[in-house]
């Protein structure tokens, strides 16, 4: 299937990019009319992934995070989150409700079930020391679908 | 400022503002715990009334806060938070940890 | 030098991307916390060079523009914007203010004239057939600094 | 809808909503094209105050619509520009042409 629009973004795992790639995501689907639901469903989405590769991927390094955002006919979305830090070795244990490597006690466990409930589909493909790629899939029915 | 503190004799209300992610967690939750450390009271509100986004971050914000209420004997309260910002919380069941005032 | 944080965007030359690579532009250089005009400036002078990158670049067919935006020590900000598209035979020609290639009356030909006055240098590299690149630099005062 | 048209006896004013760039212009040029084609006035005002951005894509739309409020013998008034958006006209010396009420 052959995107109707796309954007790619690359940047740096500084933790104050955070937002910006919430606004990108936000401001790319913005095109597809969504509802403010959707929008802030998306946002939250985006936020849990590339917060991952910045927390857990690259820990206390920079690496770079590649955001790679589709639009499809239909509403349907996907997006792609991928880092290429240091990999989840079980993906079925970290993506457990509560289940977090975080020793700082900050970190709830719950990004992956965040993912899980705001869209439709989330499907993470990890290597040990090679990385992580999280692909976030949703159906948006545009504003006047939604009535 | 992210954190705006107001004290009364029974509680400490904590009026956070803006979007609440990994990045401004930590100085949300310096703030508040410098306060807590001070003041030790036994009720804690967190107002999300001006919080315009949030994701799990928010969730590890309440539930640290929550401990440490509970070790210095008092309860964590959570007020006005957002239709999105609810949906995160409900989420992680953290009505069952603080009454939420909607 | 080296860039304290930047971002890498690719998007195809759909006019739908202008309104995405202004706001992507503003989110990302929000992290300097520019004032209201600053970044009104800098969504204006996106908006030109990627507009061109759309109408005069790839014209009836669509191709890709990279967006490399950059912050540096000192408030310094630069923003590449490059197309793979016809190119300009005349660069020094094409920033005349009023000059414009287009036919249909409704280019106002001020595209360049834009970017100059609201960035601090606007820069044009190209090559007929090859594509064109266009690099503005402008100094951010953060709002503390402006008072 | 991105422009809202209104007509008087003497004028009629399009009041233009939100940003006008490349993509946006060509759908607001023609909305204001067919009312001045129908109506034939001999002021054509372009109110700008629910403009939240406009590059130089609306110096286009300016000045078309000047050119053919002249063939109809008639003039633009430009009203309530932002200051940003102002900016952008002065560059273009679009006070030469219309009269600009802010
Ligand atoms: N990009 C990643 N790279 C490496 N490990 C990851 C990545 N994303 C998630 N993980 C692992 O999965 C666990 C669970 O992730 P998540 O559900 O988002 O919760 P949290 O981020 O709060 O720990 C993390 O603690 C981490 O061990
Ligand atoms: N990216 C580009 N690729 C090819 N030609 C360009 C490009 N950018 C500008 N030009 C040329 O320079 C001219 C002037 O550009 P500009 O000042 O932006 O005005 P306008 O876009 O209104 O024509 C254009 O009409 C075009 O001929």
């Amino acid at each position: 299937m052959k995107a109707i629009n796309e954007v790619k973004i690359t940047l740096p795992s500084y933790s104050a990019n955070e937002g910006f790639a919430r606004v990108a995501a936000a401001g790319f689907f913005a095109q597809m009319d969504p509802t403010v639901e959707e929008i802030a469903d998306i946002k939250t989405a985006v936020s849990e992934a590339v917060t991952n590769c910045i927390v857990h991927g690259y820990q206390d390094r920079i690496g770079m995070i590649h955001i790679h955002a589709q639009m499809f006919e239909g509403g349907l979305i996907k997006i792609k989150i991928k880092d290429k830090g240091c990999g989840i070795p079980d993906i079925k244990l970290a993506m457990e409700p509560m289940y977090t490597t975080c020793q700082t006690g900050e970190r709830a466990g719950l990004g992956f079930a965040v993912m899980e409930s705001f869209m439709d589909k989330v499907r993470v493909y990890s290597a040990v020391g090679r990385g992580t790629t999280v692909v976030l899939t949703k159906r948006i029915l545009s504003r006047a679908e939604n009535g | 400022m992210s954190v705006n503190i107001q004290a009364s004799e029974e509680a400490v209300t904590a009026y956070i503002s803006g979007e609440i992610d990994h990045h401004t967690a930590k100085g949300m939750r310096e703030e508040i715990d410098n306060c807590l450390e001070r003041m030790q009271p036994g009720i804690l509100v967190l107002d999300f009334r001006d919080v315009s986004f949030m994701d799990s971050s928010g969730i590890g914000l309440v539930i640290g806060r929550y401990k440490l209420m509970q070790e210095l004997g008092g309860e964590v309260r959570v007020a006005h938070p957002s239709a999105h910002i609810y949906k995160v919380m409900k989420l992680a069941k953290l009505d069952q940890l603080a009454v939420i005032e909607q």
